[in-house]
């Protein structure tokens, strides 16, 4: 059966087109066909949030949408967003505060923790763990993870730059 | 887990969709924002040849106000909703509701209309619709019906859609001043399926329940109105002694399904409270 | 920059000259590209000509293999084998999973695929092998196996009844381990205590749910006749070694590496049936496999841990002495033990560590573990101290009630004094050094005790029901070969280290155990840095590769720091003595008159700088032409470290939890969690703190969510991620961390494990804290995972 | 999982029996029937399209009859398998009972869903199983020309 669909993207600032299979879902097109690994499989139920990228601006469940799906949209992958805004800020803040172990759901978290900074930038803690509640991250307990969104929400309301972490 | 594969096609338009869906039939599935629907691709649970993409479907689309009722399409989503104005002015217990859906992620997908669609009894639009006396609006091949909340679910899992026809979007009809709700619910963590979970809403007059509406969700197979409190409540003031006798009667006439965490008895017991907790918060 | 503020408390003196880094709170900084989604865990790899598998696995508890068509399966498209359990048998042998130190333990054999019966849902049965992941899934649907489902056992409570059917004849009855212990004059102090209070103690079975999956890609190169494993796994060494016996190929002839592991948690230290099949499959068809649970398979074959059901009682004297604790211990494993580290470890940790922090001189223990048709348990992240310090934990809570003692009080009173070490405790473990009296004296100030029982009292009266829960504890930490290599288990409780000097100065360290996110690369830079006396920029860590790391254990039992630790201290302390006699060579002086301070020779007398080692790298490695004639330039230097000193280096904590219990509802809402640990000396305090911090919520997933439910025919009900449920951000407290630094002598780093401890201690504080909430109902639930059900059946509110 | 219930058939006995017992009938209302196949007295085949939700399941399975009085009683063994879906089995008692009206009858059955719908479906099971039990009744007494008089809900016992 081969009912490949002809698809154009936006990808991280890239124009890219790919033939792909309807059943693939966004994610293993931007893993296996794409080489991007920074968005994980923790799930494929759409329980673990390992996957999540931002789809028009928007975080979603990579594993929920399907590639082709896609078509004309706008993706970004932590890849992209890497060492620029708010994610630069959060990586940074993560580091900090050691808010990642094995960094399995560290891509998703940032990618969710970077809608709540542009959507609920006073967010209090409780806020911030609700926000990321659909999130799993088996390593940290999330104490230190709510730490660095709240040093980045903090910095931002400050209108301070969060400060990049170098060696002692 | 990958699914087993299908075609897929994008309909342009309602008209499109709905012959689409006649076209390919049984083996054929809608998806819109398909929160559930690829969870359920992905675990093979289900192998359609081919999936209907109504995402581009305009007529889907929007939240609107059109005389004294509020029009909430189907694909609107679930984030929409969360920070649409107008429903915060003219449905709000749906804007209070909508934090429980799952996580953001999901409501940035996941839809109204697919919601409803699947009747999940334990979502919190099946029970919302209920309570807000919605209106479904469905598109067939012959046209356009319209059936009532209270008609609309039937059977676990089971809506009165047929094969061949599309939710297009429903009508609440606009709060009134004299109305207030109050949305309960109880999941072991947030944004799981409900233990337990209640809509409620009254309108009063004179210090009165004049209409009242009790949609508990998780507790049977479908959502649930608790017809017999409702008409208790009607007509009469609230107070405590009324709530208690209320929670009696909710608790005798909704026969509960235990789930897998949850007997029948504590589903009960839990109703029982959420009602109280709804009244005593609806109390003027 | 980055320099913590959280030090006040740490006052241990430096084991260095200019110690710079240990002690301190020092990012991780390798896990920068982890952030940058630049890992590189096992299913980020893409090789040539690399086939899929997918398992198709028994969907009953126990049955009986019939036929196995394969016909349709073979003509799907990408399909490139499908193997039985009897292909597969005929190049990996079978194991049974028994320790020669756990007398009379028994199991049967195993094989990698099922031969003849499977006996648990999710055993492998068949193997399909496809082009891409999807492909092998399209064709597993059409594999069709013929069974007969046989009786299952499921209840542990009946497994050993004559009535109930025993899975493994040849072993007699389902009884895989039992042991007594009995000190003291258990029943004579019972009938003349003052006061005995007695609790039935469940604890429901749970999985790591680790969120990558276990996985591993098996590659066997026909030409060189080698095979290579990208696993992730916890211990490398362990699983060459497994292979080698298995498959009967030479040890030079496997080589395993692990790369970045997305958790394990003791979920990826075990040989799973479908490793051996992965590597079965690589061997049998040269060519590279990946294989990759997907999360369904995960919740029915990764181990399971923690199914117990334990009676207890506790006697005292009315002064609140302590005077005997008496348990019974039941606990299933599934129908085979565990390979290699068998499944009666739990049950037997349960037994040494019942009543552990105390000194008390009465205690018995009965231990039965049986096996039924579920998934294997084994060990996972605490093993059996969850389990113990609950147990401890509630019947000291229930005593103190009925003494109307305190629980800080009461603890105080038992805990064996901070100046009674070294000491035996009741069971027999040998506790080197341990600080009860100072935690809890830190824990009681740092959660302000008074003011919150006030507050409690204050809201009890408004209807608001809160508790407040005390656990202390004791863990086992950096174990000897008493462990596993007595019982003849080919598990190295050693650790070695190599160390290099590179030309231009930079450190390389290559070392058995891995990163498994927990930050033992980065406290290894930090050891690294400060015993030669660089930059921590300038330290390389190399770990998870058989063919470069030194032989060693890997990560288990928290022993990266104390273990792993000591053995780069010590290989770099050796180094560092080697560049000093380079430098002593080249300058033509004293070796011991120069010292290495941030990446420089410098004259130990007036800090004068002499060399850079960059210079003395290019001077040793390129010009040896220079020094005298018998001087040899050794810059790579090993060093091996096994803790001989005690079976275990035993560490200790206090643990507080502050909960709400909704009353009408049984909702339980944790607002505060603290835990004070002593781990010996503190190598990086923020990754100690989130050490703790991760275990204790691991912790609460068990007391009040996660369990594996059963049916009664052994089939597992909520086997995916929205129906088990782990802990999530919005329902876990803010978790406060303070440290008590008491180091071990056992080694000069003095560093004790810091890993397990939050797993051992949470659910005891929390399920005392949900029952000193429902104290004015005069109820107790003891039954984990606590759910609102069983509070709302406490109160009287439903049957 | 136990589901227990009586339904109230406005049919007599025999019919009731007739009908039990005929492939035709049964095709009918068994729902999602897509084949089915009497192999002997007491073994039939079917082929069934299980439908709850977003699921969509084909097993294939088989019944097996014993204890068989007729017009009183029979037992009923069946299993079926759905592919990688998972599986479904157990037992059911089934009596049929004259009353006032028609035929009772009266079903106790155990019965086990297995492979990804058991691990999946747990929330929702019960319910699913309960609903198939309803829909069957309501199409077998449409099929017998009579209708189904309400008595009250099937009983649902789920034992953990």
């Amino acid at each position: 059966m081969n009912h490949k669909k002809q698809i154009n993207m936006m990808l991280n600032g890239k124009q890219i087109s790919a033939e792909i299979e309807p059943r693939r879902h966004l994610v293993d097109f931007l893993r296996e066909d794409l080489g991007l690994k920074g968005p994980h499989l923790g799930c494929e139920q759409g329980a673990c949030g390992a996957c999540t990228v931002r789809v028009n601006g928007q975080i979603v469940r990579g594993c929920l949408y399907l590639a082709v799906q896609a078509d004309g949209a706008t993706i970004e992958t932590v890849e992209g967003l890497t060492e620029q805004g708010v994610l630069n800020d959060l990586q940074e803040a993560f580091l900090r505060h050691n808010a990642l172990q094995c960094g399995f759901c560290t891509s998703g978290m940032l990618l969710a923790a970077a809608e709540l900074i542009e959507h609920q930038p006073k967010s209090n803690r409780e806020q911030v763990r609700e926000w990321i509640s659909g999130n799993y991250c088996r390593c940290t307990g999330y104490h230190s993870i709510v730490d660095a969104i709240m040093e980045v929400l903090e910095a931002r309301a400050d209108g301070r730059q969060v400060k990049p972490v170098t060696t002692a | 887990m990958k699914a087993a594969a299908f075609d897929y096609v994008k309909a342009k338009n309602l008209v499109e969709a709905v012959a689409l869906l006649s076209e390919y039939g049984e083996d054929s599935r809608l998806i819109a924002g398909g929160q559930t629907l690829l969870a359920t691709l992905n675990l093979r649970l289900s192998e359609p040849s081919i999936l209907i993409d109504i995402t581009a479907v305009s007529e889907l689309k929007g939240i609107s106000v059109q005389g004294n009722m509020l029009r909430i399409g189907a694909l609107v989503t679930h984030t929409e909703i969360e920070s649409s104005d107008l429903i915060a002015q003219h449905a709000p217990l749906l804007k209070e509701a909508a934090p429980h859906i799952a996580h953001r992620a999901i409501r940035n997908l996941g839809t109204w209309g697919g919601s409803l669609a699947y009747g999940d009894p334990a979502a919190e639009w099946p029970a919302c619709s209920l309570a807000l006396d919605a209106i479904m609006v469905i598109q067939g091949p012959n046209g356009v019906r319209k059936v009532s909340a209270k008609d609309f679910f039937i059977d676990l899992y089971t809506t009165t859609l047929q094969a061949d026809e599309i939710l297009v979007a429903s009508e609440i009809p606009l709060a009134s001043s004299n109305q207030v709700h109050s949305f309960q619910e109880l999941a072991r963590r947030h944004g799981d399926y409900a233990a337990v979970g209640l809509a409620a809403m009254i309108r009063t007059d004179k210090g009165k329940v004049q209409t009242c509406r009790l949609a508990f969700f998780s507790v049977a197979a479908i959502p649930t109105m608790a017809s017999k409190a409702q008409a208790f409540i009607e007509g009469k003031s609230i107070d405590a002694a009324l709530i208690q006798q209320a929670v009696n009667l909710a608790r005798e006439e909704i026969e509960t399904l235990a789930d897998i965490t949850n007997s029948q008895e504590t589903k009960t017991h839990l109703l029982g409270v959420l009602l109280e907790r709804a009244l005593t918060k609806m109390m003027p | 920059m980055n320099k913590p503020t959280d030090l006040q408390g740490l006052v241990l003196d430096p084991i260095i000259g200019d110690q710079r880094y240990i002690g301190h709170s020092e990012p991780r900084h390798s896990a920068r590209r982890l952030l940058q989604g630049q890992g590189t865990y096992i299913d980020d790899l893409q090789f040539p000509r690399m086939g899929h598998v997918v398992y198709w696995r028994s969907p009953v508890a126990h049955m009986k293999i019939g036929q196995i068509h394969t016909d349709r399966a073979r003509k799907m498209p990408g399909v490139i084998a499908i193997v039985d359990g009897v292909q597969m048998a005929t190049i990996c042998k079978p194991w049974v999973a028994t320790l020669g130190h756990l007398a009379g333990m028994k199991s049967a054999p195993e094989y990698a695929l099922a031969v003849d019966r499977a006996c648990w849902q999710g055993e492998p049965v068949v193997a399909v092998v496809a082009e891409t992941r999807a492909k092998a899934e399209d064709a597993l649907a059409h594999v069709e196996v013929e069974w007969e489902e046989l009786p299952a056992v499921v209840s542990m409570e009946s497994a050993l009844d004559q009535s109930t059917p025993v899975i493994h004849p040849e072993l007699g009855d389902n009884l895989c381990f039992t042991r007594t212990l009995d000190v003291g004059k258990v029943d004579d102090v019972f009938k003349s205590a003052d006061v005995t209070a007695e609790a039935t103690f469940g604890f429901g079975r749970h999985t790591g749910v680790t969120l990558e999956t276990r996985c591993q890609i098996a590659d066997f190169n026909p030409g060189e006749k080698r095979l290579t494993v990208y696993h992730s796994q916890q211990a490398p060494h362990m699983m060459q070694d497994l292979y080698c016996r298995q498959f009967g190929l030479a040890e030079s002839d496997v080589h395993v590496i692990c790369k970045d592991v997305g958790g394990s948690f003791g979920i990826k230290v075990h040989a799973y049936p479908d490793d051996f099949a992965t590597v079965g499959l690589a061997l049998l068809l040269g060519r590279p496999i990946k294989f990759v649970a997907d999360r369904l398979e995960s919740f029915v074959s990764d181990i399971h841990a923690r199914e117990h059901r334990i009676k207890g009682r506790i006697a005292a004297n009315k002064e609140g002495d302590i005077l005997a604790f008496e348990i019974d211990d039941l606990t299933a494993i599934g129908p085979y033990s565990m390979f290699p580290r068998t499944s009666a470890i739990e049950g037997n940790q349960v037994v040494n560590l019942v009543g552990g922090p105390y000194k008390h001189q009465n205690y018995r223990a009965n231990l039965r573990v049986v096996f039924q048709n579920k998934t294997p348990t084994c060990q996972y992240r605490g093993v059996g101290h969850p389990i113990a310090c609950a147990v401890t934990e509630g019947l000291v809570d229930l005593v103190a009630q009925k003494l109307k003692m305190d629980p800080i009080e009461i603890r105080k009173r038992n805990v064996i004094p901070d100046n009674a070490y070294p000491y035996t405790g009741i069971s027999g473990i040998k506790l080197e050094v341990l600080s009860h009296e100072q935690c809890l004296r830190k824990i009681e100030k740092m959660m302000n005790y008074p003011a919150l029982r006030k507050e409690q009292e204050e809201l009890r009266k408004k209807g608001i029901y809160r508790g407040i829960g005390i656990a202390t504890l004791i863990e086992l930490t950096n174990p000897s070969a008493a462990f596993y290599g007595v019982g003849g288990a080919r598990i190295a409780s050693q650790d070695g280290a190599t160390v290099r000097l590179d030309p231009t100065g930079i450190i390389s360290v290559m070392i058995g155990v891995g990163e498994q996110g927990q930050g033992t690369e980065g406290i290894f830079a930090q050891i690294a840095a400060d015993a030669v006396g660089v930059p921590i920029q300038n330290v390389r860590i190399i770990t998870g590769d058989t063919d470069v790391t030194p032989y060693g254990g890997g990560t288990w039992a928290s022993r990266g720091a104390g273990v792993g630790g000591e053995a780069v201290l010590r290989s770099c302390e050796a180094l560092r003595d080697n560049i000093l006699k380079l430098a002593g060579a080249i300058l033509k002086r004293d070796a011991d008159s120069v010292v290495v301070r941030r990446g420089n020779i410098v004259d130990k007398a007036n800090g004068e700088q002499l060399l850079t080692l960059s210079e003395l790298g290019r001077i040793g490695y390129f010009r040896p032409d220079t020094l005298p004639a018998d001087f040899s330039v050794d810059l790579m230097v090993t060093r091996h470290y096994a803790q001989k000193d005690y079976p275990f280096i035993f560490t200790n904590g206090v643990q507080a939890s502050y909960v709400e219990v909704d009353v009408d509802t049984g909702y339980v809402k944790l607002l505060k969690h603290w835990a004070v640990e002593d781990c010996g000396r503190v190598l990086n305090p923020m990754l100690v703190d989130e050490q703790v911090r991760g275990a204790i919520v691991q912790g609460i997933g068990g007391a009040l969510f996660e369990e594996c439910l059963y049916d009664e025919s052994g089939l597992m009900r909520n086997g995916n991620m929205a129906d088990y449920l782990v802990p999530m951000a919005y329902e876990m407290p803010d978790i406060e961390v303070a440290h008590v630094e008491t180091p071990t002598k056992s080694s000069k780093l003095g560093a004790k494990g810091a890993g397990e401890a939050g797993t051992a201690g949470a659910p005891g504080a929390v399920v005392n804290a949900i029952n000193d909430a429902l104290a004015p109902f005069s109820t107790h639930v003891f039954d984990q995972p606590i759910t609102s059900e069983k509070i709302l059946r406490a109160l009287g509110k439903v049957k | 999982m136990e589901l227990n219930g009586e339904q109230l058939i406005a049919a007599p006995v025999s019919m009731v029996w007739l009908g039990l017992n005929d492939v035709t009938v049964l095709h009918a209302s068994i729902p999602g029937c897509e084949e089915i196949e009497r192999i002997s007295d007491e073994e039939v085949r079917a082929k069934v399209m299980f439908k709850i939700g977003p699921v969509r399941a084909r097993f294939a399975g088989k019944l097996i009859l014993s204890d068989i009085v007729p017009d009183v009683s029979c037992s009923m063994a069946f299993e079926g398998t759905g592919g990688a879906a998972g599986f479904a089995k157990g037992k059911a008692r089934v009596e049929l009972i004259r009353a006032e009206g028609g035929t009772l009858v009266r079903y106790s059955t155990e019965a086990s869903i297995g492979g990804k719908l058991g691990q999946i479906g747990g929330r929702l099971i019960s319910a699913s199983a309960k609903k198939i039990a309803d829909d069957f009744f309501l199409a077998f007494a449409k099929e017998l020309g009579g209708e189904l008089i309400i008595l009250s809900d099937a009983k649902l016992e789920d034992k953990k």
